[in-house]
């Protein structure tokens, strides 16, 4: 069932999707690599759905309806439609702060996590979040994480509980290149190996972390990283969607039936700068590097001319395809805009799980308890302007 | 009722919550096979088996955030840190992810893990070995923090804190788990964010928590042989803080005295002060003065050691200062 | 003089400190080729070469330890984190080893480093990017602080640091590198632990540090056109800590607000509250109050977020409480 | 230059003593190996020096000279004589807290260690640092580091200050089996091979970490961890002095020369219990296992029997040797009980390098500043009785 199409409809469809037609026998002229005519149109509406909304975040962004950080995925859509497609709805899914289309591809809707990035209270995170922390449990969407390297243990977790219940779903854990980086991979990936965990850690290797090629910071190629800890390693090329989908969902099914963690350097390439105030080239990438990228390595592009080049995908189809997920995109940004800003007074909400008539959890003398008026609670109050002129932000 | 060691009372407060509940688990360095360095996890691994009993890699920051992952899943992992000391290593998963998640996703994903180890100086440790880690795990909101001084008090606090739906450390100490108490035999827990008044005297108050409540018990004995009766107010909970019982103590004595085995600079003692300044300013006929460490970190001669722990006379010192 | 922002201020005492002391370099992620996250290192790499302007891989425990190893070794690195908030992950080294083996070694070996970046929130950056973290580098000792709110003191500040044979943390603010204000052409160092008094009121102290600088003097603009005239003391150094300057101050008004951007919690606030009631008690006509962030995670939503952070209304008002 | 029998002269012979005799052709048949004879003595007595010298210290430890925590290298003696003092005086070697020969190899005095240990003002550390804790920079030891892979970064700090000034130094940076699962060990290695640093680190890999069996934590063998960073993985048996002075001494001359850093697993046990309150034997290994190695594979043993066997050692020449070095131990003890206590005055000095007229450094009123009288200062004081009743310490 494709994705985009199926937006406004429950998205509890993941599991059941299977994109494989190798038993239908009855239509063969439709499939390639063993896709369907439907299946493949899917994964293209999936992708372009992704990419105009992230347009669409782009455009809001630029007029200050978005705030903060925002790393966009545009040119890595193969990755979030080939690796998250295939998993079945209670696989646990977790990313760092590049996160829009693998919580859409896992079953955010594009309302939702417009609403979040709008910082409203429709976001799938109550609009606390924000892009980097799109977070959604019932659709097995763990979030969404800022500190680099920070999920990869998380995701251990993850598949910790999942072994410890005895269950058979999978963990799925991405990271950028740069994460491989931080110690929480070494021991992350040691306790996986040696507990035999049903994780697969996923590298989004876009090649750089924010200016920096991997090249610079690393004397090994990626694949070599996993090894030290007995977890086999994989290569696939992130922007064949159909490779990556074909990857994602036998990975899947072999861990799921005890084959360990899984180590998958997945190759890929960012089309926008690191965030929104990282321009798209320049001193640490060239112009014509990005251009070629572009031109030659869009998930998107490519699965298109297959599919034209197979007669499976008209340009009318493709127009409408577009049309309808640019709805959907504009439909999920006017939603997000007529959605409220939180109310002020859950500024304390959720800060706690569990909060019991004793003691004082909040020692600001605003949040809880008896303070606020007996000389408990001169703490700031709805401040003023906040911290001077303004600065900027990196991403 | 049976006497235990504060180190069995744990013990039987982890045996408790596991038979009553299969999500509860313990992960650390050595609790496993070895029965836990201090002997804190004894017979669990023959008991619950290697599913629920579980020797780590050392690698604190990975078996935190591990622990913290099978506690966003609903699992309630109890997090052993051989010390707190070791725990800075694992700091970026307790403050940025145990701490910030329930907010950060709106209320979808809670973290009910307990970490739990000894904080503070045992005896001669040195440096690096000898720290009271209380800050570190109150400053930024999200974790809960308790300081069981007693058996009695080590079995309901960490019972409650298992039981609990956030972030709870549990902080003990090397130099309790010998100290014996009476120790109720049937299940309970004590409710986080309850302080108790382990002694109560009525002419000035000496607030605490943890390890040191023993010395303050001494501290007030020493100063009853002069005919000064102390409050001694055991803290138990640091966040929740049970500031009912504070502002009690301080109208009832117009004086107090807090002591904290750890360093001054930004502790759990200047946040006390200034709290009571802040709630109680009319009630104080002295400044609240605190005992602390000395501001140096841990020497490991055994005098320099001595020397800059907190003891019971310079909370005497203190007292009669305010006094 | 001329006016440079407090970007180039930091900019300027880096290559002022490089240009006379060849032992100094700067590393940290994106400081080299990219001229820095915040572009503080800008045509830093162009002038001093790979050799003393080096990008870091994201290993903040990684590369802090190295720096931390370089200064044992007689270099003066800057380590630069991109922002404090990603420093939890390298807090055992600078807590375990930089601060404490001065001590350990018994005087044999310094750590003449200098940690630097950005603390606290800017502009919706959400939970795990928006922390002040200035209680967990003062709460143990042997690493010094500073935090320069203005670019004259950026200068200064940052260039004593350097020099300093200790470990200091140099905190900075995203909110602060656009800040203009003049700076001394010539070479020139401010001492660690002198505070400045940045506004000379009377009727009551303000007493603030870094990016809240701003805000008390917004504020205390504000309490003026109602006739009430503010001190603003910015402490400028956390620690060491200028005591006789608080003490003057409220010695003066005998009313005191601290204002903080980070959490209340054993905060740098309650320290100094704690501080001036521990040593002057008798100055004071009302309980020194606090104006710190709201007591939750930071939240991104706009309105959230206004609302956690103290501002100048909420400094107004507490003034009012004391006064 | 035999350590032991020199110990009361000048310890920065280091550097000059060649074990190697290849250029010396008068003396074929005192040579094992290319060592002379004099070499080889040198060496046992090294060995012996540590033994005896950890013996001093257990039994010291025993009558509450010494506190805290304590753990014996004994077993590990080949790879303090055999990793360091091919060394050159001024290369700089940083170790864990099992790092009393270390210390003793690189150049600390019998004397200075033992006075540390007592924790007494004339220990290499003032009495500061404790067993845990020797440092003397003078000799190029480094410490002495109490936080599992916290000196591991440090050493490749000390490594990237030689390449920095274009020195020629090596660093040797020791660590444990366990340790190599700490996040700082990727973070390390990555750096000292993208930067090509002059260090090398090596695993005193005793198989086990406290009551830990490596292979309960680690999926591969130890050979396996430094290729994910492109470092060249070698194993050495530490319990032979010789292949292992002889490897140490190739290598150190290697990595001067630019062959950048590099990562040794040099296999050995531990004979001992993990600290002074583990029993050598027990839930994680039996006593059959500890008899098997300490019968055969004790460093200082086989390099006796060898001497023995090849006619370069008499039962005389052994027990001189014995004697002398036992002299030395107990000259350790009694000067270290003869040292005085640390001056309680002293408290706060070496906190901070550099202190000037302005500011207080110290909060809690007594250190320094106008505190103590005016209100300043009723923090503890010397302090009672502290802590309460006895605990126990694990090591
Ligand atoms: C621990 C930590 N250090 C630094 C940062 C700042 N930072 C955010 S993203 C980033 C680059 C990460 O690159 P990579 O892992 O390759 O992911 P990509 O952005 O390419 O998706 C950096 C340095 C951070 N968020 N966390
Ligand atoms: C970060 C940290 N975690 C835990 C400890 C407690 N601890 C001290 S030594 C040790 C075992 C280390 O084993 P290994 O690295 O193999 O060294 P060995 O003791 O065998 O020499 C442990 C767990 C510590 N000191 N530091
Ligand atoms: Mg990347
Ligand atoms: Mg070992």
């Amino acid at each position: 069932m494709p994705q985009a199409t199926k937006e406004m409809e429950s998205r509890v469809s993941n599991g059941d999707r299977s994109g494989a037609a190798e038993e239908q026998d009855d239509a063969p002229v439709d499939i390639i690599e063993g896709f369907t005519r439907d299946a493949l149109h899917g994964l293209l509406a999936d992708m372009l759905l992704y990419r105009r909304f992230e347009e669409k975040a782009e455009e809001a962004y630029a007029i200050g309806k978005i705030g903060g950080f925002c790393h966009l995925h545009i040119g890595q859509e193969g990755l979030a439609a080939g690796a998250i497609r295939p998993l079945r709805a209670d696989d646990p899914v977790i990313t760092a702060y590049r996160d829009h289309t693998q919580a859409i591809a896992k079953g955010i809707t594009p309302r939702a996590a417009m609403a979040e990035l709008y910082g409203r209270v429709d976001g799938c995170s109550g609009g606390r979040g924000g892009s980097m922390h799109l977070f959604d449990p019932a659709v097995g969407f763990m979030g969404g994480h800022g500190i680099v390297g920070g999920q990869i243990p998380i995701g251990a977790g993850l598949g910790w509980a999942i072994r410890y219940r005895g269950d058979d779903q999978v963990c799925v854990c991405f990271m950028g290149d740069a994460a491989v980086n931080q110690g929480a991979f070494l021991e992350s990936l040691n306790m996986s190996a040696i507990w035999q965990l049903p994780v697969i850690y996923v590298v989004e290797n876009n090649e750089y972390g924010m200016g920096t090629a991997f090249s610079r910071v690393s004397a090994t190629e990626m694949e070599a990283r996993s090894g030290a800890y007995g977890i086999p390693a994989h290569t696939v090329n992130g922007q064949d969607v159909l490779e990556t989908y074909r990857f994602f969902e036998d990975m899947a099914e072999r861990v799921r039936g005890g084959a360990g963690p899984q180590f998958v350097n997945a190759e890929t390439y960012r089309f926008r700068g690191h965030s929104m105030s990282d321009p798209v080239s320049g001193t640490y990438r060239s112009k014509e590097e990005v251009e070629s990228h572009v031109q030659e390595q869009d998930p998107i592009r490519i699965l298109r001319d297959r599919l034209m080049a197979a007669d499976l995908l008209t340009q009318a189809e493709l127009e409408a395809m577009d049309a309808e997920v640019r709805a959907v995109c504009e439909d999920a940004a006017e939603f997000a805009d007529a959605s409220p800003l939180p109310d002020p007074s859950t500024l304390y909400d959720h800060v706690y799980a569990e909060i019991n008539e004793h003691g004082r959890l909040f020692l600001d003398g605003r949040g809880q308890g008896p303070g606020g008026t007996a000389g408990g609670g001169p703490a700031g109050g709805p401040g003023g302007t906040a911290g001077g002129p303004g600065g900027d932000t990196h991403g | 009722m049976a006497e235990l060691t504060y180190r069995d009372a744990l013990n039987a407060a982890m045996c408790q919550e596991m038979d009553r509940d299969d999500s509860v688990f313990l992960m650390g360095e050595e609790v496993a096979e070895y029965d836990g360095a201090y002997k804190v996890s004894r017979g669990m691994l023959a008991r619950y088996g290697d599913r629920r009993v579980v020797d780590s890699p050392i690698s604190e920051l990975g078996f935190a955030g591990l622990c913290v992952g099978a506690a966003t899943a609903g699992l309630r992992p109890i997090c052993e840190f051989m010390t707190f000391n070791f725990s800075f290593l694992a700091l970026d998963q307790v403050i940025n992810n145990a701490a910030k998640m329930f907010y950060m996703s709106n209320g979808q994903i809670s973290v009910p893990i307990v970490f739990r180890g000894p904080t503070g100086a045992a005896l001669q440790l040195s440096a690096q070995h000898s720290q009271a880690c209380e800050t570190y795990y109150v400053h930024a909101p999200g974790v809960k923090l308790v300081t069981p001084a007693t058996p009695a008090d080590a079995k309901g606090l960490l019972a409650a804190a298992i039981r609990d739906d956030d972030p709870v450390a549990v902080m003990e100490g090397e130099l309790l788990y010998n100290v014996r108490g009476e120790v109720p035999d049937e299940e309970y827990v004590i409710p986080l964010g309850v302080a108790d008044l382990k002694r109560s005297g009525g002419d000035v108050s000496i607030i605490t928590h943890g390890k040191m409540v023993h010395v303050a018990l001494q501290a007030a004995t020493m100063l009853a042989r002069d005919g000064i009766e102390a409050d001694v107010l055991d803290l138990r909970s640091i966040r929740p803080l049970d500031v009912d019982a504070i502002l009690e103590t301080v109208a009832r004595t117009n004086r107090a005295v807090y002591l904290e085995e750890g360093w001054p600079f930004a502790g759990v003692g200047a946040q006390i002060v200034a709290l009571i300044q802040e709630e109680a300013f009319d009630d104080l006929d002295a400044p609240v003065m605190r005992v602390t460490q000395a501001d140096v970190p841990m020497p490991y001669a055994k005098n320099l050691e001595q020397l800059a722990k907190p003891g019971a006379r310079g909370v005497v010192e203190a007292c009669r200062r305010v006094l």
